[in-house]
């Protein structure tokens, strides 16, 4: 297979930055291709600009006309002779018109096809589609007309707590939950504020606010020879600012028939619209076990590497064997869910301040130890976090034999994956998956909120400070000897720990 | 020997006995404690005796077996004292100002909404950090702001 | 389980260091088990005598004051609360006299009983004891009569080539190939001088000696209940001076019914001395794919780590699991191959010069960043090499999709795991596993005397001094400026690799 | 600028035309190179131009995109120049004499075997690196020897 995928593809142009640059670059390694990534001016000392194969600088500017710039980006892949381009995720990754014009420079885009990235892309124009076939939906008001009464009246229709979304939105970005008809012309006016400085459209959507949700995504794959398949769930309920922070799989929430029941919708979908490549078919589920139709993402997903710990398989290398052609190695039956995994989103924010992003430069990044844990970062030793792009610094995938050691291995990790000099929410994360809501399993989209009691801060105590004062005062002392006779004193000293 | 440091932005004292060959002993809140140090790599060291655990330190930020603090001199501090405080609301992070809330003037509670910004793609809201009037509002909206500086001072009631 | 577990063991004494001692230590960290390890006064700047939840002092002398002290390491255990003791490999862990003591201390062992150590310990014994059982077994001279005469008439009667084996032996020390009648009586002398001065004891046993043989082993693994499972082959035929080197799983010269047939070799034997833990049978196999049992390790073996990627298990896990009295949590059915993994082991040693032994100072150790890959080492930067201890810095241990693809992943990683300050062989495992006969599957215990030719050093470019040179130059260059100013340089640097 | 080096032990000259804001130029063995430098961390370089590679180095420990080499000023020299030549036969690490296979004044060939040591539990043969008559021999069986050390001189016949 090695030899037939190097003939089609030899060389990947890596449109993105960070963690997800790196991520493809290290399928790349694996399997022989070439990478060539991009960079801004400001970025020389970020590992994505200097670890692959080549690297082009996109100058400076906005991303307009470095990471979003189509031209420059065909440009750089036909000047590198790379034969196809990733697009990670966030940036170009769901664009159909960038992915036509990939495809009309001659070259391969690594991803859907232009058409399925046209109908998922919009979440009005999929819901029409999913109705189709049959899938089901949360009940809303998807219309055309925007008018301040007529949203309003829709959302008193379809009754209070009520979503609203922004049509083309994604991340959080654009959305307010509704609760009470008196604070709906705030919330859309605010909503509606944001949708139009993130996407440039403010067109929203309604829907009826599903208390105590579970959001449930399914991995699929399919390539281009009518094969469709799923790689199990991925539970992603507990968010912050509507954005995920913990992931993990398999959901305790699914039994097998509905693990069964809902991975097959996923498939239905994908299967419907003819799909190609990875995508993620987003659920929120109630209390009862009914799940309805969220959206679908036509790209690999930030949480993707959950699902290859516990599928063991690499979603990116079935990206690359899709996009060259290939039928995928595996049938359904092949695929199964072994032990657990939890992701837990890195950001460099303060969690006890209202999640409000930080900046400031890296001293040092810790690197885990145990076995089966990973720690995808696009951050090393010195490189400063700044206001320019997205505050996630890493994503720490932990699997365990069950979710019980992979709990214990998640915080077990925390402590080891330090980003010295920076605020982060790494402490916070310790709390979440401690709690003792989060070990039962109890999880939903808003706990967070419900359970912010338990997410105090636990108060340092004076041992823990006298710990840091002995480490601050011999740091000061080390300053006044060289290093190498500092080393001899430590291993002069006696009698530690003695018995 | 008495000895002034800062931890997590507030000023303590500390009476250090000792501090060689990688032993160091002091007063800290009334108690006495004694530790031995290693070096394990260039960012961290092992600390041992009444609490064995590994402390990582990077200028003034130090974790203690995963817990975050910071510590330093009085004398080179890095934290502003006390920021945001004393009636200033400041920016925490370069960023556009969307919407000012109030005008010189007015009277607000700790807690309420002052200046709506933007800063890395996420809307922040400012709020009254106590009770007071607002005496200087020092961006209108639509202007850029860098981070760290006054957005809004409050003149506070005499207690 | 995990209860069930904690209130039997709570807290293991690891009587080990380096790789080993921090690998158990990585498992108890993600049972929630409290690990307590042991050093020397030498040893306090290595991770192992610090990582642990608690550890205690040897003191200073030779081995049998330290790590081979069995009434210390007992103290220890009582004094600290342990509940067993895992012995990792080399050392005391076939040591049938301590894991007697242990129980006898109230305390439980993590390995097989001392009868069945006793049998397997000899290798006289054992192969008596698998005659029994109708193992398959080299024909050769297993003798009480160690005279020079009856051994050298023996050897004359199994016909040249011969091996010299010290009977208590292992890892290669005290043995020698003999390929003449002539050289027999100096190769018997130096293999009893070898032999007595290892393991105080010289009898030998002389074997017909296998052309182009490959060493098979199977990795076996027993409760108390009955159960005698196998988590299949692994192919160490990869030595140099007798030691393996480098070892994969799955093993390209075993077809399907040859692989179950040797594993189901190693459970008649497991099963035929009622095995408990885990256990290595260790094979012969000519280029017919006849094989020969050889011996069996009743302890964890250094080459484990690819057996737990490729099987994707926890052996220690189990060995603990075992160790508690409870039942295996699998069924021989449950357990398969997947993938292939590689393990390469990194000495420091001058392969180019005889494989001499190196010491040094470790100025930086490297991490490997590509997925599924897995260096197990005992040093941090900063540490020494000694002469005190084996010359092994690290295991990296890599797992492909295929074997092509752990090949790849092997090369990648080799460069990134950089020992800086100690000559190492990582470039050495580079030409072997880089080799036409390795990547085609032509293994056997000669490979690096048949292939040396191949295995010659590549002549360092002038392009690549060059590079060197410039590194050293900036290096000084950097050295005049204080470092922030250095970086801010870094970043005004304009046109790198602009297009 | 001309410049020395010691390289892989071997003394070289470059010419040095350029060293500054991370960029460096430089002629070796008759070619003109040039590189531009950016750190990645304590030892490691990105080194792009002439070839892209990351290295990394500790002392006089270079390691070129895993490929390994010493380099280092003539003043700082830490390699001992030419260890087992001039017909010296040093011990590679500390060790126990085990054998000792010739007397002084036998004559013999590059490759003979000297003296057969132990260290780190294995046992290491000594072999002379040069044709010539054995002049002196520092230890006999049974003893310890340092790391390094002279075991047997040669004296080695004029060419």
């Amino acid at each position: 297979m090695s030899t037939e995928i190097l003939n089609k593809i030899d060389k990947i142009l890596i449109a993105n930055r960070g963690e997800i640059a790196l991520r493809v670059m290290k399928t790349c390694k694996e399997m022989g291709i070439k990478s060539v990534t991009i960079y801004t001016e400001t970025e020389k000392s970020y590992p994505h600009s200097y670890l692959s194969d080549e690297s082009f600088s996109l100058g400076m500017g906005p991303l307009s006309e470095t990471y979003l710039n189509h031209e420059k980006i065909i440009e750089i892949a036909k000047v590198s002779g790379a034969k196809a381009i990733h697009p990670g995720y966030g940036f170009l990754s769901e664009n159909s018109v960038f992915a036509k014009k990939v495809t009309d420079a001659g070259l391969i885009f690594i991803g859907p096809t232009p058409h399925s990235m046209e109908i998922m892309g919009d979440k009005k124009t999929s819901k029409v589609e999913m109705e189709k076939i049959k899938i089901p939906l949360i009940p809303g008001y998807h219309g055309d007309d925007q008018s301040e009464s007529v949203l309003k009246a829709a959302a008193i229709d379809i009754g209070f707590p009520v979503l609203v979304k922004a049509s083309a939105g994604g991340g959080g970005k654009g959305m307010r939950i509704v609760w009470k008809e008196e604070e709906f012309i705030e919330a859309l006016a605010s909503a509606k504020r944001e949708a139009l400085n993130s996407f440039g459209n403010d067109i929203v959507l309604i829907e009826k606010f599903i208390q105590n949700p579970r959001h449930i995504e399914v991995q699929v794959m399919s390539d281009t020879h009518g094969n469709h398949l799923h790689f199990f769930e991925r539970e992603c309920s507990i968010q912050r600012r509507h954005q995920k922070v913990v992931e993990e799989t398999p959901s305790k929430a699914l039994d097998d028939k509905l693990r069964k029941s809902i991975c097959e919708t996923a498939v239905a979908i994908s299967s419907g619209i003819n799909y190609k490549g990875a995508g993620t078919v987003e659920f929120i589920m109630d209390a009862d076990g009914k799940f309805f139709f969220l959206e679908m993402n036509t790209r690999l997903q930030v949480e993707h590497p959950i699902t290859e710990m516990v599928t063991n398989s690499d979603l990116v290398r079935l990206q690359i064997l899709v996009a060259a052609g290939l039928e995928l190695p595996m049938k359904q039956q092949e695929i199964s869910q072994n032990g657990h995994a939890i992701e837990v989103r890195i950001y460099s924010e303060d969690p006890d301040n209202n999640f409000m992003p930080a900046i400031g430069k890296i001293g040092h990044v810790g690197t885990p130890t145990l076995n089966n844990v990973r720690l995808d970062s696009g951050y090393v030793d010195g490189n400063e976090v700044t206001i320019d792009f997205d505050p996630m610094l890493a994503k720490l995938i932990c699997w365990g034999v069950d979710r019980d050691s992979a709990i214990s291995k998640t915080l077990h990790s925390l402590n080891e994956v330090k980003f010295l000099g920076v605020t982060t929410n790494r402490d916070y994360l310790k709390r979440i998956v401690n709690t003792t809501p989060f070990r039962e399993g109890d999880t939903f989209t808003h706990f967070i909120d419900t359970y912010s009691d338990l997410l105090k801060p636990v108060e340092t105590t004076d041992l823990e400070i006298a710990a840091g004062i002995a480490s601050f005062l011999t740091n000061s002392q080390t300053e006044d000897t060289t290093k190498s006779e500092t080393v001899q004193a430590w291993n002069r000293l006696q009698g530690f720990r003695n018995i | 020997m008495k000895k002034k440091l800062i931890i997590n932005s507030k000023e303590v004292e500390i009476d250090l006995s000792l501090n060689r060959d990688g032993k160091v002993e002091f007063t800290f809140n009334g108690k006495q404690y004694s530790f031995s140090n290693r070096k394990v790599d260039s960012v961290s060291q092992y600390i041992s005796g009444d609490l064995n655990a590994l402390v990582s330190s990077f200028e003034n930020n130090f974790i203690v077996d995963g817990r975050e603090m910071t510590i330093e001199s009085p004398l080179r501090s890095r934290s502003k004292s006390n920021a945001s405080s004393g009636g200033h609301m400041q920016s925490p992070m370069p960023g556009k100002i969307l919407q000012v809330l109030v005008k010189v003037g007015d009277v607000v509670k700790e807690g309420d909404s002052l200046i709506v910004m933007e800063a890395m793609k996420m809307e922040h809201t400012i709020k009254a950090n106590a009770d007071g009037t607002i005496s200087a509002i020092h961006f209108s909206e639509g202007q850029q702001c860098a981070g760290g500086v006054d957005l809004v001072d409050l003149s506070q009631e005499e207690a």
